[in-house]
């Protein structure tokens, strides 16, 4: 089973994130389950959505606390020591954010994990850029399927597609699209990186 | 058809499918989303229903009331303290022999106020003579409202399903989604045992003293009986046309050979299946019993499925002053003394975890557990408060205090 | 039916029947045929106001709707002594649930019409004053502002007859009951309380608001008539007095009721869509006392000595009444001529 | 739906609650009563005025059965509707709501109509072969013949007149009375079968009259013996009070001058007429005086208006028409030309007293209107028949100290009105009737009179009396067209309708709508009754009759 947690603040589309996500992988015909950490809908409050995938049946409904993966959507967010719990040392990590963990001030924090397993995504710039809205839902997934391959860019985008319409759907597309290269690039960047260390 | 799909949504697709005739709605958290949808699929035409925006919960049971002594098929949906906000029409719904079905999105009465789950508001209707089935799964939710019309109509009693606030409501999750004739070849056209019809008029809702009050409630009594009967036939038709196993009075899981089996409802169960699949890894011979129909109540199926064995009763709701509320009914049900434990959990949301599920089980097998035990109760923090209301007369309100303990704001709240 | 009110004159033209008149224009109460919604054998007290209100009303939307109507009632003396296991006095449809919730089963029973293609049958919610105004009101105001194809009758007796005369918001100032009693410094129901439930209807705007009696039979029954000719939610609010709580004979009723209409204290009038329309004018306009001093709930008014300054304040209640709804002149009588002078209008149309 | 599988004691089956009989609860139970109409208890001729008027409010269909009922005690509708001094307004309770009900102008509607339709009554009943003679062809003696006739009897009227009426021609001016009026009502009576003799006095009354019962001898030769006989000659005799005056006065009674003006010469009177006496004889005479010629017609007076016996309605008429009236005075003297009056004053006792002043008054014609006598003869050796104060002196059945001869109308002690002597002539036919049957006639006990209290009247919507038109006063001088015209039908109508039925169902429903219990049954034929069995006794019914016929009575527990 893999698990994610997606950390933003009301309004941003946290919970439509986290359901986009299960949706993606519905398609792949594997077992998901999304939801919020539920709460009063109010704009702005710090929220949480949790993802589960799975190849078999998924009975537990209980809060994801030891994820495989984070989603932050808000890198304000990211003082919270909170966020980062259950967290294991194999764990994924994707930051809403066009400056990287030393700029953040968690260049240490991110030592203790794999450095191509921790990356940040500009989501909100390319999600204005493409949607001309400052959400980063989709981007992030299209970010996090180059991260972890746990669904398919198709697939995020087959989900995006069926979530959205017409000029959304494509603007978001576009902004996941974009996310996936860029994140893919960065992960490749890295990987030749680490093989020029080890050699 | 299988969809990935959010449990309000799925309900109220299944309810859209039963063809209900009048809808009626007062917003609560967290049933919101099941009646939005209906009512957007009312304006696009594609549910033939009147879809009635009341005033209050009371009118909303009171409009279903009059649609359904009048002939049409009814539904809506509430929790919390508008289940209890409505609960003398709920009450009157039943004696007058109603078949309305009623979402029930589980959520915890206040104060303090909470709008997460427990069951604490449809354990409150627990002898207002509805049938309450408890949904495990989406799926479940979906199936058993299908199930819920054909076994009220048949009895012409109204039937309340339960389904976890949020945790099924909001919850994402595969289901599978039945066609429209599926539904329609499952569930008969409603017809009525008592109708307001000017051709052929009667008065419904007279006043009835002593003389006959006991036979009323009697008969209460024995259409509940002949609901048991109902409820599993009715489950049975439905896997026979749906393919699938829902409903039904009590869900047994590992239980055969177990030592210790642990009774609960709702969606806990698929947690709680969780865990004890590992603690059967680790030797412990723990087994489930899910209970689908809290009323009526299967005395016998639970006496079955409990041979001798050691009980763990986990509740979402609690009597205060008495303890486990669905605990009493299996105490009643089991006709010989049988060592029987309560366990609080997830009250007001809090969440109900495996880790918590396996130290509870375990030591429970070691027979550490004591007959009420609260799951994950911060005993320190009640602690601290206790100390504090023996202090001073005017220690402010608990709630309160709690969270400043807590270090907890409120605009950290949800 | 037509309403006609006798231009040209005929022997007892306002009572019931009237052997001179065309049977298509006599009153419904007159017929042989009628339908006596509610029928022999109820237990409602002797000269009950109610009993003989729920009749009138019923009969008349009986033969409005040629006998399609279901009514639902709430929980009061009408539905006690009308239907006391295991007999019932009705002969319509009817239906009881509780005490506050009869508009919001009405809306129900309309909706469930509406949804079966049959809203050729009528819906008609009733109930006592303390049902309507008090416990049951936020549903009567819920059934307003849908504007359900209802029809709400209100039988005002103006207080809580069922459980032993306690006081209502329809209690009116001075009034003796058994939770305003007629002691202390302001013996009975204080004034300044209360409210005015038709004119909160008119508020709503509803197609149709009227008031009415049971003394004037062909005005009741013209206006339960003429309520069906409208769609939507309307309401109607009759005074019907209670010889129990009131302290009258039970001979008086009608005339108790007259009396009430007569001296103005009980406006009669109707309104559409917010404004009113017509109002009934006094035809021999009497000082309040003389209706006062029928009722033992006003008895602290005229033992030891006549209370003269409370009975003031209550007269010039009833002169607002006729100033505000034009009572003295016929000009706001139906078929009246032009437009009421009266200003009562919560409509848009009110400045 | 069956009743079985209805949900139990919840839901119950309409109507059930008939089983309940509530009128166990009752103390009191209304009745239906009829009540005497203040009108009818009025009537010097007994009608049932509350009844035909109810009939006559359905208009034209019923307007015959409107007039049959009065027929049933009053041949004379279209004379009654002129000349009746109208006991029955007087005692109309609808006076004290707004004004009495206008009865006798729709009694003059319906005679009329009657007349136009020509509508005639039947003799129903087989000849009895009784034979009664009827003395005097005035109204009393006409009414006892209609009435006699109708019930079977051969009757004769023997007239010392030349015309039928009596007074109701020689006594009362075409102005108020046409003739041709008068002449079609005795017309219809005379055409039922009654023999009218006239310029036929009677001698030998007893002569006339087989012998009362005992051994009857047989009838001698000749026209047949009567069985009975009714004596009705009125009061012709102008009353002659002593009047010192000059050879060359001119003084005349009024009861010749009225009677003259049924002769082909009207009598001549001059310029200047003066009518001694305060009665309607009086105004009868100064009103014919002024139609004659007269510029002047003065009434002297002895006391004052206030207790004139004249009929206010004729005063006023009279001084419309420019008769004037010299109160407080008397005749001193009388001479050609000119008269002397005496100024009176009333005394405490409202008795007038000489006052010694004098004035002159110039006049052509003196008539004097004292008052009339009647004419004895008839029944003067008559043994076993007394007199008293110049009347003569009847039972309570109208019978004279004679057996078999009965005495009615002006001759006998009582108001001297037509209406009263119509009502004598019903009277005494009907105990003639019973005479002859050698019974005896009891009339049905009265009801309990419908007072104005016992009413609920706001039922009753206003409506203000109609005013039958008038002849304006200028021209009624020099003529002698009626003064009072009739109603139209439209206005007859209304008229009828304002009757409140006083004390008696008209069917208006109200005790069928108002019973809280519907415990009034409505029969088919429009009555109504009650059904004890749910009748709880509230007295709604009787407090909302309009009219008064419902009245509640204790329960007998």
């Amino acid at each position: 089973m893999f698990q994610v947690r997606f950390h933003g603040r009301g309004g941003q589309g946290v919970v439509t994130a986290a359901e986009l996500l299960a949706s993606a992988a519905f398609r792949e015909d594997r077992h998901a389950q999304a939801f919020p950490s539920f709460g009063s809908e109010r704009m702005g409050a710090p929220v949480m959505s949790f993802c589960r995938i799975d190849d078999q049946p998924i009975r537990t409904h209980e809060p994801v606390t030891e994820p495989d993966a984070l989603i932050i959507q808000d890198p304000t967010l990211l003082h919270q020591a909170e966020l980062f719990q259950g967290l294991g040392r194999d764990g994924y990590m994707l930051v809403n954010s066009a400056r990287g963990f030393a700029e953040l001030g968690l260049g240490e924090f991110a030592d203790g994990f794999h450095r191509d397993r921790l990356l940040v995504v500009p989501a909100s710039s390319l999600a204005m850029t493409h949607l001309g809205r400052p959400l980063p839902g989709a981007a992030l997934l299209g970010g996090f399927a180059a991260l972890t391959w746990a669904v398919s860019l198709d697939s995020v985008l087959a989900a995006i597609n069926e979530r959205f319409t017409g000029p959304v759907a494509a603007g978001n597309a576009a902004a996941a699209r974009a996310a996936f290269d860029f994140v893919r690039d960065e992960r490749k960047a890295l990987t030749i990186e680490e093989a020029r260390a080890d050699a | 058809m299988l969809k990935q799909i959010e449990g309000s949504r799925a309900v109220a697709e299944a309810v859209a499918m039963c063809r209900p005739q009048v809808i009626c709605a007062y917003p609560i958290t967290p049933q919101t989303h099941i009646v939005e949808a209906l009512s957007a699929m009312v304006k696009k035409d594609e549910l033939a229903a009147e879809f009635l925006n009341v005033e209050s919960e009371f009118a909303a049971m009171s409009v279903a009331i009059g649609a359904s002594a009048a002939g049409a098929r009814a539904y809506t949906a509430t929790a919390s303290q508008g289940l209890l906000y409505m609960s003398e029409a709920v009450w009157n719904a039943a004696g007058l022999g109603l078949p309305i079905v009623m979402t029930v999105a589980n959520r915890a009465i206040g104060a303090p106020i909470n709008i997460w789950n427990d069951h604490s508001d449809a354990m409150s209707q627990r002898d207002a003579g509805w049938l309450q089935l408890y949904a495990e799964t989406s799926q479940e939710a979906l199936d058993l409202h299908i199930q819920a019309f054909r076994i009220a109509e048949e009895l012409s009693v109204p039937v309340m399903v339960c389904m976890d606030g949020f945790l099924l409501t909001h919850a994402s999750e595969r289901a599978d989604v039945p066609e429209q004739a599926q539904v329609d070849a499952f569930l008969p056209r409603y017809e009525p045992r008592q109708v307001l019809d000017p051709a052929a008029p009667v008065s419904i809702g007279a006043m009835v003293g002593p003389e006959a009050f006991t036979e009323v409630r009697y008969l209460a009594y024995e259409r509940m009986r002949q609901a048991l009967g109902v409820i599993t036939e009715t489950a049975a038709d439905f896997r026979a046309q749906f393919g699938r196993d829902s409903g039904g009075l009590v869900r047994p899981y590992l239980a055969e050979d177990a030592d210790i089996v642990v009774v609960a409802l709702g969606s806990t169960l698929g947690t709680l299946k969780d865990a004890v699949d590992e603690l059967r890894g680790g030797g412990m011979k723990i087994g489930v019993l899910g209970i689908t129909s809290f009323r009526p109540f299967p005395a016998d199926a639970v006496r079955e499925a409990l041979p001798g064995r050691r009980v763990v009763v986990l509740e979402r709701a609690l009597a205060p002053g008495a303890g486990g509320i669905v605990t009493a009914d299996v105490r009643a049900a089991l006709n010989q003394p049988q060592d029987i434990a309560t366990v609080i959990a997830g009250l007001g949301g809090r969440a109900i975890t495996r880790k918590s599920l396996r130290a509870m089980l375990t030591a429970a097998a070691a027979g550490e557990l004591g007959p009420l035990t609260f799951l994950d109760l911060d005993t320190a923090l009640v602690d601290r408060e206790l100390v504090r209301m023996r202090a001073a007369r005017r220690s402010g309100p608990s709630a309160e205090n709690l969270l400043r303990d807590l270090g907890i704001t409120a605009s950290r709240i949800g | 039916m037509p309403y006609q009110r006798i231009k040209f004159y005929q022997t007892g033209s306002f009572a019931v029947g009237n052997r001179l008149l065309a049977q298509d224009q006599r009153s419904e109460q007159a017929s042989p045929g009628r339908s006596n919604a509610l029928t022999c054998g109820h237990r409602a007290c002797q000269g009950c106001g109610e009993a003989l209100g729920a009749r009138y009303a019923l009969d008349a939307v009986h033969r409005a709707t040629g006998g399609k109507m279901i009514a639902v009632n709430a929980t009061g003396c009408l539905e006690v002594f009308s239907t006391p296991f295991p007999e019932t006095s009705w002969q319509v449809a009817w239906l009881h649930s509780l005490f506050g919730n009869a508009p919001a089963v009405a809306s129900g029973v309309a909706a469930a019409l509406k949804a079966m293609g049959r809203t050729d049958i009528r819906v008609v919610g009733q109930g006592g004053d303390g049902g309507t105004v008090d416990i049951g009101f936020a549903c009567l105001s819920g059934l307003f502002e849908r504007d359900d194809d209802v029809l709400y009758i209100c039988y005002d007796n103006q207080a809580y007859m069922n459980t032993g005369v306690q006081r209502s918001g329809a209690t009116p100032p001075a009034a003796r009951t058994a939770t305003t009693q007629a002691v202390g410094r302001e013996p009975g129901n204080r004034f300044g309380q209360g409210k005015n439930v038709p004119l909160i209807a008119m508020a709503h705007e509803i197609p149709y608001v009227a008031t009415a009696t049971v003394a004037d039979l062909r005005d009741l029954e013209y206006k339960a008539a003429r309520a069906m000719d409208f769609r939507g939610a309307r309401y109607l609010h009759i005074l019907v007095p209670c010889p129990l709580g009131w302290g009258s004979a039970p001979a008086d009723t009608v005339r108790v009721a007259r009396l009430a209409a007569e001296s103005g204290l009980f406006p009669v009038f109707e309104a559409e869509a917010g404004q009113v329309t017509s109002s009934t004018p006094i035809r021999r306009q009497v000082p309040v006392s003389d209706y006062l001093r029928l009722q033992a709930r006003y008895a602290h008014l005229f033992k030891p000595e006549e209370n003269t300054e409370v009975i003031g304040r209550i007269q010039a209640a009833a002169d607002r009444n006729i100033r505000r709804f034009g009572l003295m002149s016929p000009a706001n009588e139906r078929g009246g001529s032009p437009a009421p002078a009266t200003a009562i209008s919560l409509g848009r149309a009110a400045p | 739906m069956t009743a079985m599988r209805k949900p139990f004691a919840i839901t119950l089956d309409v109507g059930s609650s008939r089983a309940n009989h509530t009128g166990a609860w009752r103390t009191e139970r209304p009745v239906y009563v009829h009540n005497l109409p203040p009108c009818n208890n009025a009537c010097p001729a007994g009608e049932n005025i509350q009844q035909w008027l109810y009939d006559a409010e359905e208009g034209e269909p019923k307007y015959e059965a409107a007039w049959r009922q009065i027929m049933q005690d009053n041949p004379f509708p279209a004379v009654m509707g002129r000349v009746c001094y109208r006991p029955c307004e007087t005692a109309c309770n609808r006076a004290q709501l707004d004004s009495a009900v206008g009865i006798n102008s729709v009694e003059r509607f319906l005679g009329d109509e009657a007349l136009r339709q020509g509508w005639t009554i039947p003799v129903a009943a087989a000849p009895t072969g009784k034979r009664v003679l009827v003395v005097g062809a005035g109204p009393s003696g006409l009414s006892a013949a209609y009435h006699l006739t109708r019930l079977g009897h051969a009757v004769t009227i023997r007239d010392a007149g030349a015309a039928p009426g009596g007074m109701m021609r020689y006594g009362i001016p075409k102005y108020r009375l046409p003739r041709d009026i008068l002449d079609a009502e005795v017309a219809r009576i005379l055409d039922m079968g009654v023999t009218l003799e006239l310029n036929a006095t009677v001698t030998d009354i007893r002569g006339e009259l087989r012998h009362p019962g005992g051994t009857i001898p047989p009838d001698p030769p000749g026209p047949p013996l009567f069985d009975a006989a009714f004596v009705a000659v009125g009061a012709h005799v102008g009353r002659r009070a002593y009047i010192p005056a000059g050879d060359s006065a001119r003084i005349m009674d009024a009861v010749s001058l009225l009677h003259g003006m049924e002769d082909s010469e009207p009598p001549l009177l001059g310029r200047r007429v003066a009518v001694y006496g305060g009665g309607n004889t009086a105004m009868d005479a100064a009103r014919t005086a002024r139609r004659l010629g007269a510029s002047e017609a003065v009434v002297v007076y002895r006391r004052t208006r206030d207790r004139m016996p004249a009929h206010d309605i004729e005063v006023t008429e009279a001084l419309e028409e420019g008769v004037t009236v010299r109160w407080l005075s008397t005749v001193a003297h009388a001479d050609e030309g000119k008269l002397l009056i005496e100024k009176m004053k009333l005394d405490e006792t409202g008795f007038p007293q000489p006052t010694g002043e004098f004035e002159e008054l110039a006049a052509d014609c003196l008539v004097l209107a004292l008052g009339q006598n009647a004419d004895l003869s008839v029944l003067k050796d008559v043994p076993g028949v007394t007199f008293s104060d110049g009347v003569v002196e009847v039972g309570p059945d109208l019978m004279t100290g004679y057996p078999g001869i009965f005495a009615g109308g002006d001759m006998v002690p009582s108001e001297r009105t037509v209406t009263v002597a119509i009502g004598h002539g019903k009277k005494a036919a009907r105990h003639i009737d019973a005479w002859l049957r050698a019974g005896t006639y009891d009339a049905a006990p009265k009801h309990e009179l419908a007072s104005f209290g016992g009413l609920n009247t706001w039922y009753y919507s206003d409506a203000p009396h109609a005013v039958r038109p008038r002849l304006e006063a200028a021209r009624r001088i020099g003529t002698f067209d009626e003064v009072t015209g009739g109603l139209d039908a439209g206005t007859a109508l209304y008229e009828a309708r304002r009757c409140m039925s006083c004390g008696n169902c008209f069917g208006c429903d109200n005790c069928y709508g108002v019973c809280p219990d519907n415990a009034i049954v409505k029969l088919a034929d429009g009555q109504y009754e009650i059904d004890y069995d749910y009748c709880k006794g509230c007295g709604l019914c009787a407090a909302e009759c309009p009219c008064g016929s419902i009245e509640m009575e204790p329960e007998e527990s």
